[in-house]
Parts: structure tokens; C-alpha cells; sequence
């Protein structure tokens, strides 16, 4: 039995039009990435609250990436632009409380973006890797 | 009475934490003091009492009950109590100490809160005894002598040596095996200090203070009173009083969803917030006036009323100092049946 | 893997060509300066390297009439870069043993007064180890 | 010392109670001691003569009780605001939580406030009463005598790093007013930037491990006046009573601090009146820096209606990963 | 509590090939809410949908999760079964497990294993599901056509036909078009203008049609069948219901140097001008740029010329706006720019040439009135070569386009012909790659030209055009003699690739519709729904999509008018159905939600509330419209007391599946 390497579980919140699709490029293309990271769909990037983040932490994820569609190209004219605010400001407090800045990222990845979305999720999964645990934001109670 | 020198204090905290877990405040960075595990390098506080009260000792903010694993549709009830480590508190003051009586009335009581009653029966209460009382004491009101606590196990510190003196059972035992750290001697120094702190607990501002119109059978005669109005306009309905006040002890129970089962938890409630005791038709106090009255009512008067005249306030002051608007049990008790200051 | 599997491989790691780009135009042999010297013209050596056909390439003399002016990488609509084809094959001579072009003992032989020293230090960088 | 008077305070809204402008006024009811003041609701003139006092511990903001008095009077409260309180005052009507016809603000000069804590850091403890004379305190103590300490170094920390003398909003002004400050608040929020991602952990463990979830910050808190908290809410997915772990302690104290953020005017109540002195201002201010760096100087409640950054936003904005990384390279 | 059904699709082998979906559904099947678990080769298929409705009745299933390809595939299908066995359309989830499992995993263990976290979070998700009505809203009839080249104008006069107004927003100051520059059509060879100005006419002469010519769109609000648009009108210094078109003004001006962009800048017009005899509105126009008397104030020579009285230097831009329930982007292509291919000499020498200026070279409206001769010195070429693919088919680095620009092929087999036929004196070269020829009667085309007329195709490409002298030396490879040719050509005509034009990228920002990396429009589905845009209401006319040739053009124009009339006639649209919505009892009326919608979607209204202490209060609460609301979500993160919250996507929802994904 070979030993298991370390894979961190990895939340990624893809918008509805661009990430999402763009996932299902990569997967048109059979572009590997890596099965620990699982997609939550949202109609826009701007309906991720920051408490579904610090949820995902709570709940055991080592790491959180937010995809959106490229600024400008939001399918709802303005949507990721305000994620865009949000999440520099939370991430901003995350790294000032002293969270490592690299489980947390806001990716643009448009639908005929396959490959990035395949790479991106490829270098945020061995980033987060890397980190090892998240042991500043974790919720021991929901550890297996 | 046995004695130690203080030169000495660190040898016996390092006696006591050798057969248990042992708590003392120590000053923390943001100046103040907090009750902190013993080890190499820590002092205990000059400071009259701790920010917290001791009761988290025995009915800590949140506690586990019990737990359940879910598994697919299969529902596993898991006890998760487990016998106590054994642990003792040191430098506990004459109100705090009370405190334990008020909390043990109602959670000793039948049927036995056996996750408080495991705590009470493996923890050992060193008090000592207070000699500068603070602008904000008043324990006197409630009948507490600052300067003859209660205990397992009681302390004077003079400027020498700490003093003690066992009145427990587990007093006694602890004592015994603090003997050789320790010497007998006289009472002499410890009746200086206690008739100093005496005439000093008799010049404070609130020594005046008196309880003795409220008590068990008042409930009529203050439920309606006005003045509750006026009291609490400008109350933020925050939990703070309740929170640093030893003898408060309602809690919630809550289940908390891990994701691969629950979590039941007890937490301190307040019956200051809005959800307090909130059920099926809503909540029996709809205003912060009720909610209020409820606070003060219960330790002035329906407490003393279920406990042979017992008041539910020990006059430690905490509330005083931190009330974000000033409003505190004081305030009210002046203020109630018309004798404003 | 056979012999020339194994080539193949060698000279695609060696150049990072990926000749499956090429739509085959023709552009790097019509923009090719040595075209009429050489027996492969650089579409043919892309054309050989994927087909695994090196070792012609590795004996021909177009591997040393190729003048390694990247017209052809320039040029290329797909960015297949040919020139670095024909330097991979090149190496791939050059490390079989005894596969030097030139040898420094040559070079006596082939001097005169005209010819500049860096022509002789690229010869040496292109025909030998 | 105080520019202004708690007689000239009484003598006007006696005034205004006398000539019919205002039915209700919002002031301060003196304690036990000097410090214990406590907010309350004037109705008639005796009562403000008995009861009416103002001095260095009236540093509540009134702005928030604006919110029920607002409700209660049939034609306007009256109510004093402190510089800082303005602030919080407009930035209440941009959100349209009390009716302006309602209220009555006379805008009162503000020397800065006295924190009782740091008294008896610097006195001793056992206080039984605090006089003031121009730049000196003196405090009466119970045991160790009459001390004197620098009102400067008495001033509370928000008003150490007083960010305006100036009044955005009043209907009348009482004294002169003042300036907008070029302070040092965000000194201390970039003395954490510059510790490494440890310290910075270290730090606010340490800070936030002594809340006891009492809401108090929430409470007074000018900027939270949810109907409903998402806290309090069993199906905000994030409701709690009390922290049961570190993890509770910082989604509290984070998702608080972002709800309020570009809405935050930096009043500095939360601090002030948190039992465990957890300097929950320098979250917000942090906010506050980041959104000053990152798309220009935004003072929530300078102007009524203006748009906070957080509902706004430039097609260049910094990208979350630069914002962090500025966050840092601050060190 | 929910009964809710699994069922886990094979796909065939695209998702059983690396997910063991026995496994997943036996797995799925003790999920807390499920009651049904089973798995089929093709859940899409009529059986499949049929094992999905007798499952709903036998086991009562108040919801389902289909474990498949993307929702972005087959939810809709999905959503229509569960309505045709009586259930809301929205109990229905999708686990995409084969997207975003099957296909990017190789091994069976790990893809079974994601496979059953994506249906558990799926499930966790429905089991918070409630069902939904979308609301309706009602439909502007009356389209707007953003260009005016041949798909603009045959979007519009269909449109027109059925009977709605519609309005063409033309930047240039006649419609026309890319088209109105061509000279011949292949494969008939029929003249372009003699197909294309009638249509012009048509448009014209419509009543439903109106022509805002020299006009730009410059905002885009609202959503499908409530658009709001503005455009601006263009100063043209001229008034266009007076100007009669008769050009006096255009022969008199003194400034005679602009360059003709109609003839790409092979001869010159005047600052006044009209771009060509048939062009639509047929009004002058001022070039601002170039006009002394606006430039200067000194000149006025065609105010005074014209009897009309039509000319106006005070004329300002004019922004109207104007409501439109569907919007067909019809913004047309042109060629790249030929300036990075230095090895084709295309700026040194006048002679080499792009295929569009030969066009305008051959045209008898052109440059040269028809005469075939060359840019250079006039003289009547000899020798000719084509280039095919210049910039396209280009990939990595290089300076062109990855696509195939699809009509270079048939036109250039038509000049070719064209010159040969009516010069047989030349020798004509063309170059290619490949000869791309998919079409009615175009392969047959473009044989002519090699068998009947002797056009020599080379297999091979231009590797460089060198001039020489008097001609250009075209050093290229043939590729089946496996030679190096040498051609000394008088003229060089390059087949530059096309690029959609360069206004589209600003419009699809204003339209909230996608592109994909080329800039060309994205199609809401490349198959099945080829001249919509994902956005709804938008829809795609034209070589705006991708490359086109003239009947496939006017075929899709055809095409977006159908889906457009589709819309127009409809009296109310469904509405999404996952929309906002707040919950006024938590509602602090605070504005912040409505400060981030881009639709202004949200109002306010003062309600009263019964208090828990018995009193009544009023209160400032949000209310959504429904028909408006997008169901973006902005708001739900702008609202700090969770009042508002996300149908179809609730904080609960997302919650449920951050746990059951972090489980």
C-alpha cells in the first residue's frame, strides 16, 4: 500500500457564465486537474459571501479559490467587480490576522478558458499543498 | 493557621501543580488580570480580582454534553462525559467564593447537573483574603467579609508570608501535602490584616449599601415600579453584565452541525439579549425594560425568594466597571422604591 | 522503444519541437536561404523528425548546410521552429561517438588568412562537442 | 478641558423644551462615581437641572439611540453630538435608520474624552473621584491619596487619534468648530503589518481568545443595526451564542468587521466599551487604511448619501492578490 | 423532509468509463433525505426521463439530482421532467460528474470517489430546494440592429416583414458594408452591388425600418424584451432631411486630399462627401478631420453651393434613447492589419496588395474605374501571385490568427478567375495550403478556375516577396516538386485573415454577452443555438459570430430575424426564477442592496410590522422586482442582516454544499 500523499481539500465557487463553463471546458478537453478540489456553482462571483468562505474553512477546507468572469465580462455587467473589492479587502484581513495569504485566491477564468482553469487549479492545489493544513482558521469539532 | 514565605510562593505553586492542574490570576499583557494555568514564570496578580470570575471554572462559557455521528441515515448517540482532572483555583476572593454557593444551589440541586457536580467535586478552592477593596465593592451588602473568605482552603498575604488555613476536608489534604513547604505559626499578623481591611471595607463609597428592602416576597411591590423604565433606556441589551457576573448561570443549549454529526453544546445565555428563552411562540420578555427587570429582579428578589432569602449578587463589582453605559445593580437598587440619590 | 523511437525522442526533448504543430505550408523551405544546398529542406526535417525517419537526416550533409538563420523560425505561421529541429539533429550526431564534424586537428588545415576567429569558435560550437 | 458648559448644555435644551422645538433630550445622568455616567432621556426641565451632567466620561455616541428616540418623540428629540458622533449621524441617514425631521442635533465642541482604565493604570486603583483643571487630572483615590496625572496621557485612545474636530452635520452649533486632523490612527495597524504572518497570528489569538461573545462592541456599535443579526439569526448559518473555539472567535470579530466595513465612520465605541479591552478598532481601521490605499480616502458618514466603496467600484481596481500582497510589502 | 431521488447517468462510457456509478449510486442511496437510488446508460435519453417520472410517482420524490454531464447540458431537460411528472422544475440538481469528474480523471477510484462527494453535495443542496415560479415580464416590440452591412440589413428587413419596427445603428455614414466594397460573388459571379443596393433600397423604402446612419451605441441597459439603449447620432454637419443627395457639395469642395476609405486609401475624396453613388441615406457628410471651415471657421463653400439650404457647421451630436425588447449585434469583420508580415513587403511595395483593395482595384466604381492595373506606376500586370492564409491559421507566437478565415479560399479562386478571363495575357499564381472549398457548388468553382481558366495552384507557401526593380521576387516552395521556386510578379495579392471589427468588444461589454478569445461573439450553444447570445435577448447576425461568407451570412441573418420575431411576438417573458428576494422582517431598508444591482431591480417601500411588544412600527423595507431581477446575488452580499437572500442559490443552499463538498 502506498503511502497517500497529502491532498488539501480545496473549495473552488465558479460563476454560472465564465468559470463554470470553463471548468467544463477543461473537461471537454480532457484537461486533468486535481479530484480534490470540488466546484460549487453560483450564478456570479458576486454571490460568494465571505462567510461561505470562512464556512469552507470551518468545515475543513485547506483552501478557497473564487473564479469569476474576466473584469468587464461579467454576465451581469458588474457583478465581479464588486467581488473584486470584497475579497481584496477580506483576503486583506485574513493575511493582517495572520492566515496564510496563499489559501485564499480570486481567479478570472473566462468559458474558453479550459486550460487555465485546469492550470490555475493545478497551481493552487500543490500552492495550498505546499501550506500543508489550515491550522489558523480551522474548527476542530468539524474534523473528521 | 500554617505560614509560608512569600520568598517561598513559587515553591509552593510548584508543590500544588505537582498533583493537579493549578489556576491563579496573573497579569496579562493588556494590564489586567486573568486566571492563568501555573508554570515556571508566572506571578500572581496584585490585582484585586480577576477580569472573569472563577465561575468559569465550574460552568464554563461553552461545555460538550454530548455528541451524535451521522452516518448516511443512521444516528449514533455518542457520551462524551468523562471524569474531571483534578485542578485547583487559587486566590479566589470572598465574593467570588460565595459565588460557588449561589451556582452549587442551583445546579447541585435535584437533579444534579453531573457535568457541574464532576467539576465542583475535583476542584479545589483556595481563597484569599482581600485587604485593598475597590471603589466598586460591596460584597458587605450581601453579608460576604472581604477579610475571612470562604474555601477549601484560605489565604492572607502580607507583605512576608501567605497565611493559610484549611476548613475542608480537601483543604485539609491539600494543606498536608503542602507541609513541608509550610510552618505553623500564630494568628496575630492574619487579625491585623483582617481588622485593617475591616475599618477599610467600612469607609467605601457603597458600604452604606443595603439590601434589605429587597428579598424573598417583594416581587409585587417592585415588579411595577416606574423607575424600570428610566433604568433601562439607555441599555444596549449587550451580555457583558451577565457575562462577568460569578452568580449569573443561564445557559442555551445548542446543536452544532460538524458536518459529520452534532455537537451539543451548553453556552452561557443572557437575559439581556432578545432571543433569551426564546420558544415556539416567541419570546416571553419583549422589551429590553422587561428583559431588564427580569436581571435585577431575579438577583434581588426571586432568587433570596427560592433560596431562604439568599441574594443572587455578591457585590464583587464587576458589573460596575464594565457596564458599556454605566447601568449596574447599584444604580438600581438606589433607584428602586423612590429613594433616589 | 526501438533505436530511432529512441531518437526521436532524444531530438524533441533536446530542441522542445512539437512538429504535430506543423500544417505543413512550406513556408520555412519558400524562406529558406540554403534551400538549393540541402538534400532535406526544413519542412522535410520536420516532416522526417515526426515520422521518425532521423537517421537519413543524421547522415545527410543538409544538416551542415543549414546556416542556423531562423528564417524559417521566424516565419513559421505555427511556431514550430525547424531550425532547432535541424540543431537537435545535429547533437544527436555529435554525441554518438566519434560523431564530431570537426575536429580540432582539422582546423590547421582549413585556415587561411580571411577567415575570423568567431567563425571558427561557432564552427567549433556547431560541429563539435 | 471642555470648551463648553454642562450649564450652557442644560440652559439651551431647556430652551428647546420651553419653546416647544423638542419633547425629548438625549444627555447624560451622573453615577456613584466621577466616571459612571450614563446615558438617558430628558423630558422636562427639572429633571435636567437635577439629574443633567457633562464632563470628561460623556463619550457615549448618542448617534445610535437616534435609531428608538427618533420613534418615541411627537416633535423632535434633541440630541448633542461630539465631532465623531456626526459622523456616525450621517452615515445613519445615508442609510435611512431615522428620520432627520425627527431630531434636533446641537453640535458640541469635543476636547477629547477621559478613559478610566488608563487612569487607574496611571493613578492607582480604588478611585473615588476625578477633577479636572485644564490640562491636569486629579484623581482621589481610596488608599494611596490624591494623585495627578496629564489629561493627554488620560485621553482615550480614540481620542488620542482623533481624526476630526469638525462636525459634518448639526442643526446648531454650540462653541467654534473645528478641523479635520491629519492623525496617527492607522500607526498601529501598520506596526501589525509589519509583523510577519506569526506575530500577526500571535497577536490576535492572544486578543481574541479573551472575547466572551457579550456583543457589547455589536451593541453600541452605530454601523450594526441589523433587525436582525446574522448572529442572533439561526439561519444565517453562522449564529452563535458564544465562541467555542478560536475558530468562532475570529469568524465573529471578521464577518463583524466586514459587515461594517466602508460603513465604519472609526467612532471607536467598540473598543471603548468592550469588558475584555480587545482592541477591536484596529480591525476596523485596517478596513478603513485598506480602502483608503486601495480606491482613495473615504470617510464613511462625511457626507449623507455618499456611496461606500464596497457597493462602488473602478474597472482598474487592484486584483485580490495585489491587494494582499500591499498588505504586506507595507512591512 | 424531503423523499428525494439519485439518478447517477453512464453517459455511456464518458462517465462508467471512470466513475463505478453502481458504486456511487449505492453510495448516494443512504444519503439523509434520499429514498430512490438507481443508475442508466443514458439518463437524457426518452427511457431515461421516463425511468425518472415513474420513480417521481412510485416513490413519491418531492426532488431529484441527476448525476450527469454539466447542468449547463441538460438541466433544462431535466427541469422539463420533473414538470411533466407534477413536480416543480426546480427540485431538480445536477451533479456534474462528467464535465468536472469523468473527464478530467483517468483513475477509476478517484473519479468514483469524487463522483459520490459531487452527488452528496448535490443532494445536501436539494434538500434546502424549494420550488419556485418564476415571475413574467412584459416585451418592447421593436428590435434594434447594431450594423448595417448585408447581415444587418437582412436581419432588419425580416424583422420588418413580420411586421415590427426595428432600428439599424450604423457607425459609418451609409449602410452597405463590407459587401458594398466587393465587386463580384462567387460561385455566380454576379456583381455585388446589383444583389446588394436593391436590399439597401428595400430597407430604406421599409416603414418599419429606421436607418440611424453615423450613429454608435454607447450604453446598454436593462435586460431581454426591456432594453435600454442609447445611441448616439454623429454631428454630420449635414441635415439629412434636407440634403436631396445630389452631391454639388462634394464636387465643389476645396479640400481634395482625404484619403478614400471606402476605396481603402487608393485615391482621394473631398472633406465633403458621400462614400458611394448608391449609398443609403444618400446624404454628405462633413469629415470633421479634414473640413477647413470647421477647422479653421474660413471656407463655407458647400453651404453656399447647396440649394438645399442643408448644410450645418453648428451641429452638435445628438444622444437619443431609445426602449427595445431584442438587440442583434451585426458588427461585421475586417481585414487584419498587414503591416506585421514584413517577409510579404506588403509597406514597402505599392504592388503587393490585400485581397479587399483588389476588389476596389477591379470594381468599375473603384479607384481605377475597373482598369486592372497596378497601384504602382498604372501599367497592366503581367504575372501575378496569391498568397493564401496570410495571418491566418497562425499559432504560439506569431503575429496572425489561429482560425481558418473560411472565405479567402473562394475568393481568391475568384480573382484568379475573374483576371484570367478578362486578361488571359497573365500568368496566375496562387499559393496555398490548403484549398478549402466546403460549399454549394464550390469545389466546382474553384476547379474551373484550374481546368477551364489555367490558374496555377502551388502546394506550398511564400516564405518572402523581395521588390526588385520594376517587379517583386516571390521566393516560394512547391512543395510536391520539392522545390524552391523563384517568381518575379508584378503584383502581389495577399488573402489577409479577418478579424471581427473592433467596435464589437466595447458593445459586448455593453451587452453583458460573451466573446470568446478572438473577439468574435459567443453563440449561446455552438451546435443547437448558433445565432443567440448566452445573454438573453441578444442575438447574433453576421460574421460578428465568426467567418462568413455572403449566404451563410444572410442565412444566420435570416436566422437571428426568426429568433428575434420569436421574441417580438411573445406578449410577456418568463422570468428567471431564481431571483432575490428579501425578507422585510430583517430588512433594515439601509439602500446598500440597492446601491450594487445592476438592473434597479430594487425599490423601497414603508410597511408596517406588528413588534414583538405588540406596537406597530413602519419601516423602510426592500422589495425585488421579480421581472427585473437577474439573479446575480450582489445584493445578497451587500446585505449585511441576510435579508436578502437568492432563490435557487440561498446562503442555506451554498452552506449545505460547502459542508458536503468539505465532509
Amino acid at each position: 500500500m502506498q503511502v497517500t500523499e497529502y491532498k488539501p481539500k480545496i473549495v473552488a465557487f465558479c460563476c454560472n457564465w465564465c468559470s463554470y463553463a470553463g471548468a467544463d471546458l477543461a473537461g471537454n478537453n480532457r484537461l486533468n486537474y486535481p479530484d480534490n478540489i470540488k466546484i460549487i456553482r453560483v450564478p456570479c462571483s458576486c454571490r460568494v459571501n465571505p462567510m461561505f468562505i470562512l464556512r469552507a474553512f470551518q468545515r475543513g477546507a485547506d483552501g478557497v479559490i473564487l473564479c469569476g468572469c474576466h473584469p468587464g465580462d461579467c454576465h451581469y455587467t458588474s457583478g465581479n467587480y464588486y467581488t473584486r473589492r470584497r475579497m481584496a479587502l477580506l483576503f486583506s484581513m485574513l493575511s493582517y490576522l495572520g492566515i496564510e495569504k496563499e489559501r485564499t485566491r480570486v481567479e478570472w477564468v473566462s468559458a474558453a478558458e479550459g486550460a487555465k482553469f485546469a492550470a490555475t487549479m493545478n497551481e493552487f492545489s500543490a500552492q495550498v499543498a505546499a501550506l500543508g493544513e489550515n491550522k489558523r482558521l480551522e474548527d476542530l469539532r468539524c474534523k473528521p | 493557621m500554617r505560614k509560608c514565605s512569600l520568598t517561598a510562593l513559587d515553591a509552593l505553586f510548584a508543590k500544588m501543580a505537582e498533583s493537579a492542574a493549578l489556576y491563579l490570576p496573573v497579569d496579562g499583557d493588556d494590564g489586567r488580570a486573568h486566571y492563568a494555568q501555573w508554570q515556571e514564570g508566572l506571578h500572581l496578580s496584585d490585582a484585586l480580582n480577576t477580569v472573569r470570575s472563577a465561575k468559569d471554572f465550574f460552568f464554563p462559557q461553552t461545555e460538550n454534553l454530548m455528541a451524535f455521528k451521522v452516518n448516511g441515515k443512521t444516528i449514533e448517540i455518542i457520551d462524551t462525559r468523562t471524569e474531571a482532572d483534578d485542578f485547583i483555583v487559587f486566590g479566589v476572593r470572598a465574593c467570588d467564593v460565595r459565588s460557588f454557593d449561589i451556582l452549587d444551589t442551583v445546579f447541585l440541586a435535584e437533579p444534579a447537573d453531573s457535568y457541574y457536580a464532576n467539576r465542583r467535586a475535583h476542584g479545589v478552592i483556595i481563597s484569599l483574603a482581600c485587604t485593598r477593596p475597590a471603589e466598586t465593592c460591596f460584597c458587605s451588602t450581601f453579608g460576604i467579609d472581604a477579610s475571612t473568605p470562604a474555601g477549601d482552603v484560605v489565604c492572607w498575604k502580607t507583605d512576608d508570608a501567605l497565611y493559610m488555613e484549611a476548613k475542608t476536608e480537601k483543604g485539609s489534604a491539600l494543606m498536608a501535602a503542602l507541609a513541608d513547604l509550610t510552618e505553623e505559626c500564630d494568628t496575630d499578623a492574619v487579625k491585623a490584616q483582617q481588622a485593617t481591611t475591616k475599618e477599610r471595607m467600612a469607609k467605601l463609597p457603597l458600604a452604606d449599601l443595603t439590601a434589605d428592602k429587597f428579598g424573598g416576597g417583594k416581587t409585587m411591590e417592585f415588579f411595577s415600579d416606574p423607575a424600570w423604565a428610566t433604568l433601562s433606556e439607555a441599555c444596549l441589551g449587550c451580555g457583558t453584565c451577565t457575562f462577568v457576573c460569578p452568580t449569573c448561570q443561564c445557559y442555551d443549549i445548542k446543536d452544532f452541525d460538524t458536518g459529520h454529526g452534532v455537537t451539543r453544546l451548553r453556552c452561557w445565555d443572557s437575559c439581556m439579549y432578545s432571543d433569551f428563552t426564546k420558544m415556539a411562540h416567541g419570546n416571553p420578555r419583549l422589551t429590553q425594560v422587561e428583559r431588564f427587570r427580569q436581571r435585577f429582579m431575579h438577583k434581588l428578589v426571586y432568587y433570596p425568594e427560592n433560596n431562604g432569602g439568599v441574594f443572587g449578587c455578591v457585590g464583587c463589582g464587576r458589573c460596575l466597571t464594565r457596564c458599556p453605559i454605566s447601568m449596574n445593580i447599584v444604580k438600581v437598587m438606589k433607584n428602586l422604591g423612590g429613594d433616589a440619590k | 522503444m526501438t533505436h530511432s523511437d529512441r531518437l526521436k525522442e532524444q531530438i524533441l526533448r533536446t530542441s522542445g519541437v512539437n512538429p504535430l504543430k506543423c500544417m505543413r505550408c512550406g513556408k520555412c523551405s519558400a524562406t529558406c536561404p540554403s534551400y538549393d544546398e540541402m538534400e532535406y529542406h526544413p519542412h522535410q526535417f520536420v516532416y522526417m523528425v515526426e515520422t521518425g525517419d532521423i537517421e537519413p537526416l543524421m547522415k545527410s550533409e543538409s544538416l551542415y548546410k543549414c546556416l542556423t538563420c531562423f528564417a524559417c523560425v521566424d516565419r513559421c505561421p505555427r511556431s514550430v521552429e525547424p531550425a532547432k529541429l535541424v540543431e537537435a539533429v545535429r547533437l544527436a550526431v555529435i554525441r554518438e561517438k566519434g560523431g564530431n564534424r570537426l575536429h580540432t586537428d582539422d582546423i590547421p588545415a582549413k585556415l587561411d588568412d580571411d577567415m575570423p576567429q568567431q567563425a571558427l569558435v561557432s564552427a567549433l560550437r556547431k560541429y563539435s562537442k | 478641558m471642555q470648551t463648553v458648559t454642562r450649564d450652557m448644555l442644560v440652559s439651551r435644551a431647556k430652551a428647546l423644551l420651553a419653546d416647544g422645538t423638542v419633547d425629548r433630550v438625549l444627555g447624560w445622568k451622573a453615577g456613584e462615581f466621577t466616571y459612571d455616567v450614563t446615558p438617558g432621556v430628558f423630558t422636562d426641565a427639572d429633571a435636567m437641572e437635577k439629574e443633567f451632567v457633562y464632563g470628561d466620561f460623556c463619550g457615549a455616541n448618542f448617534s445610535k439611540y437616534l435609531l428608538t428616540e427618533a420613534r418615541k418623540t411627537e416633535k423632535k428629540v434633541l440630541v448633542f453630538l461630539k465631532p465623531c458622533d456626526t459622523y456616525s449621524f450621517n452615515q445613519l441617514l445615508t442609510e435611512h435608520r431615522f428620520d432627520r425631521e425627527k431630531v434636533y442635533a446641537i453640535g458640541i465642541p469635543c476636547d477629547g474624552m477621559l478613559d478610566i482604565h488608563k487612569i487607574r493604570t496611571l493613578s492607582a486603583e480604588g478611585v473615588t473621584g476625578i477633577d479636572t483643571d485644564g490640562e491636569s487630572v486629579t484623581v482621589h483615590t481610596l488608599y494611596d491619596g490624591d494623585k495627578t496625572v496629564a489629561r493627554a496621557d488620560a485621553l482615550a485612545e480614540r481620542c488620542v487619534n482623533c481624526k476630526s474636530k469638525k462636525h459634518v452635520a448639526y442643526d446648531e452649533l454650540l462653541g467654534e468648530d473645528g478641523e479635520i486632523i491629519d492623525s496617527a490612527r492607522f500607526d498601529e495597524v501598520a506596526a501589525i503589518e509589519k509583523m510577519t504572518p506569526d506575530e500577526r497570528f500571535a497577536f490576535w489569538q492572544d486578543a481574541l481568545s479573551r472575547c466572551i461573545r457579550c456583543n457589547a462592541c455589536r451593541d453600541v456599535c452605530p454601523a450594526c443595526t441589523c433587525e436582525k443579526c446574522v448572529f442572533d439569526n439561526p439561519n444565517s448559518g453562522v449564529e452563535n451564542k458564544s465562541p467555542a473555539n478560536s475558530f468562532e472567535e475570529q469568524m465573529f470579530h471578521i464577518i463583524r468587521a466586514f459587515h461594517v466595513a466602508g460603513r465604519c465612520t472609526d467612532c471607536g465605541e467598540c473598543s471603548r466599551v468592550c469588558p475584555q479591552h480587545i482592541p477591536l478598532h484596529l480591525l476596523n481601521r485596517k478596513f478603513i487604511k485598506d480602502i483608503d490605499e486601495f480606491y482613495g480616502e473615504y470617510q464613511a458618514g462625511e457626507k449623507v448619501g455618499s456611496r461606500a466603496p464596497l457597493v462602488d467600484f473602478m474597472t482598474g481596481d487592484l486584483e485580490p492578490s495585489e491587494a494582499v500582497k500591499r498588505g504586506e510589502t507595507n512591512a | 423532509m424531503q423523499r428525494i431521488g439519485v439518478f447517477v447517468c453512464w453517459c455511456g462510457t464518458n462517465i462508467a468509463g471512470t466513475v463505478d456509478v453502481k458504486r456511487v449510486a449505492d453510495a448516494l442511496r443512504n444519503e439523509p433525505g434520499v429514498v430512490f437510488s438507481a443508475e442508466y446508460q443514458y439518463m437524457c435519453s426518452q427511457a431515461g426521463q421516463d425511468m425518472i417520472k415513474n420513480a417521481i410517482r412510485e416513490h413519491n420524490l418531492t426532488g431529484f439530482v441527476v448525476c450527469s454531464c454539466s447542468p449547463r447540458m441538460h438541466e433544462a431537460t431535466f427541469r422539463k421532467t420533473a414538470e411533466a411528472a407534477g413536480l416543480n422544475p426546480y427540485m431538480v440538481e445536477i451533479a456534474n460528474i462528467r464535465e468536472q469528474c469523468s473527464w478530467v480523471h483517468k483513475d477509476m477510484e478517484i473519479g468514483t470517489e469524487k463522483a459520490i462527494v459531487l452527488g452528496r453535495t448535490a443532494i445536501a443542496k436539494v434538500n434546502l430546494n424549494a420550488p419556485l415560479t418564476p415571475g413574467e415580464s412584459p416585451v418592447t416590440k421593436r428590435a434594434l440592429v447594431i450594423g448595417g452591412g448585408i447581415a444587418g440589413i437582412q436581419t432588419a428587413l425580416d424583422i420588418a416583414d413580420a411586421g415590427f419596427p426595428v432600428d439599424i445603428v450604423e457607425t459609418k455614414p451609409t449602410i452597405g458594408g463590407k459587401m458594398a466594397q466587393i465587386d463580384k460573388t462567387f460561385p455566380t459571379l454576379d456583381c455585388a452591388a446589383c444583389i446588394l443596393t436593391p436590399k439597401m433600397v428595400d430597407a430604406a423604402q421599409n416603414d418599419k425600418i429606421r436607418i440611424l446612419s453615423y450613429s454608435e451605441v454607447t450604453d446598454v441597459r436593462g435586460f431581454v424584451g426591456n432594453f435600454s439603449v442609447t445611441i448616439k447620432r454623429k454631428a454630420r454637419y449635414v441635415n439629412e432631411e434636407i440634403c436631396t443627395g445630389c452631391g454639388l457639395c462634394t464636387e465643389k469642395c476645396p479640400q481634395k486630399k482625404v484619403p478614400n476609405e471606402f476605396n481603402l486609401g487608393m485615391d482621394t475624396r473631398r472633406a465633403i462627401y458621400i462614400p458611394f453613388a448608391q449609398a443609403i441615406p444618400k446624404v454628405a457628410t462633413i469629415d470633421a478631420d479634414y473640413c477647413t471651415m470647421l477647422k479653421t471657421g474660413k471656407c463655407g463653400v458647400c453651404a453656399k453651393v447647396c440649394t438645399a439650404g442643408a448644410i450645418d457647421y453648428t451641429q452638435k451630436d445628438l444622444i437619443m434613447e431609445e426602449k427595445y425588447g431584442a438587440i442583434v449585434a451585426a458588427t461585421g469583420f475586417n481585414p487584419i492589419s498587414m503591416e506585421p508580415f514584413d517577409e510579404f513587403a506588403y509597406s514597402q511595395s505599392k504592388d503587393v496588395i490585400t485581397s479587399l483593395e483588389l476588389e476596389r482595384l477591379m470594381n468599375a466604381a473603384g479607384p481605377t474605374s475597373g482598369q486592372f492595373v497596378r497601384p504602382s506606376d498604372g501599367k497592366h500586370p503581367h504575372k501575378i501571385v496569391f498568397v493564401q492564409c496570410v495571418g491566418s491559421r497562425c499559432a504560439g507566437a506569431s503575429k496572425g490568427k489561429e482560425y481558418c478565415s473560411k472565405i479567402c479560399c473562394m475568393y481568391t479562386a475568384k480573382h484568379a478567375m475573374l483576371i484570367r478571363d478578362k486578361y488571359p495575357d497573365t500568368e496566375v499564381y496562387v499559393f496555398y495550403i490548403d484549398v478549402r472549398t466546403p460549399g454549394k457548388n464550390f469545389d466546382e468553382f474553384y476547379r474551373r478556375a484550374v481546368e477551364e481558366y489555367g490558374v496555377h495552384y502551388i502546394k506550398g507557401m511564400v516564405g518572402k516577396v523581395t521588390p526588385t526593380g520594376d517587379t517583386l521576387r516571390v521566393q516560394a516552395s512547391d512543395l510536391l516538386a520539392n522545390k524552391q521556386i523563384l517568381i518575379d510578379a508584378d503584383l502581389v495579392v495577399l488573402a489577409a485573415a479577418i478579424e471581427p471589427d473592433k467596435s464589437a468588444r466595447p458593445l459586448a461589454t455593453m451587452l453583458t454577452a460573451s466573446m470568446d478569445t478572438n473577439d468574435f461573439f459567443t453563440e449561446a450553444h455552438p451546435k443547437l443555438r448558433p445565432v443567440e447570445s448566452p445573454t438573453a435577448g441578444v442575438f447574433l447576425s453576421g460574421a460578428c459570430q465568426g467567418p462568413k461568407d455572403i449566404p451563410e451570412t444572410v442565412s444566420q441573418a435570416s436566422a437571428a430575424a426568426a429568433k428575434v420575431i420569436g421574441l417580438l411576438v411573445k406578449d410577456k417573458l418568463v422570468c428567471n426564477a431564481c431571483v432575490a428576494s428579501s425578507d422585510e422582517a430583517m430588512c433594515n431598508g439601509c439602500s446598500t442592496c440597492e446601491r450594487v444591482c445592476p438592473y434597479g431591480a430594487i425599490t423601497y417601500a414603508d410597511k408596517e410590522f406588528r413588534m414583538p411588544d405588540r406596537t406597530t412600527r413602519i419601516r423602510r423595507v426592500a422589495q425585488v422586482n421579480q421581472a427585473v431581477c437577474q439573479g446575480c446575488g450582489a445584493c445578497t452580499v451587500a446585505c449585511p442582516s441576510g435579508a436578502m437572500d437568492l432563490r435557487g442559490f440561498s446562503n442555506k443552499q451554498i452552506m449545505a454544499e460547502v459542508d458536503a463538498v468539505c465532509k
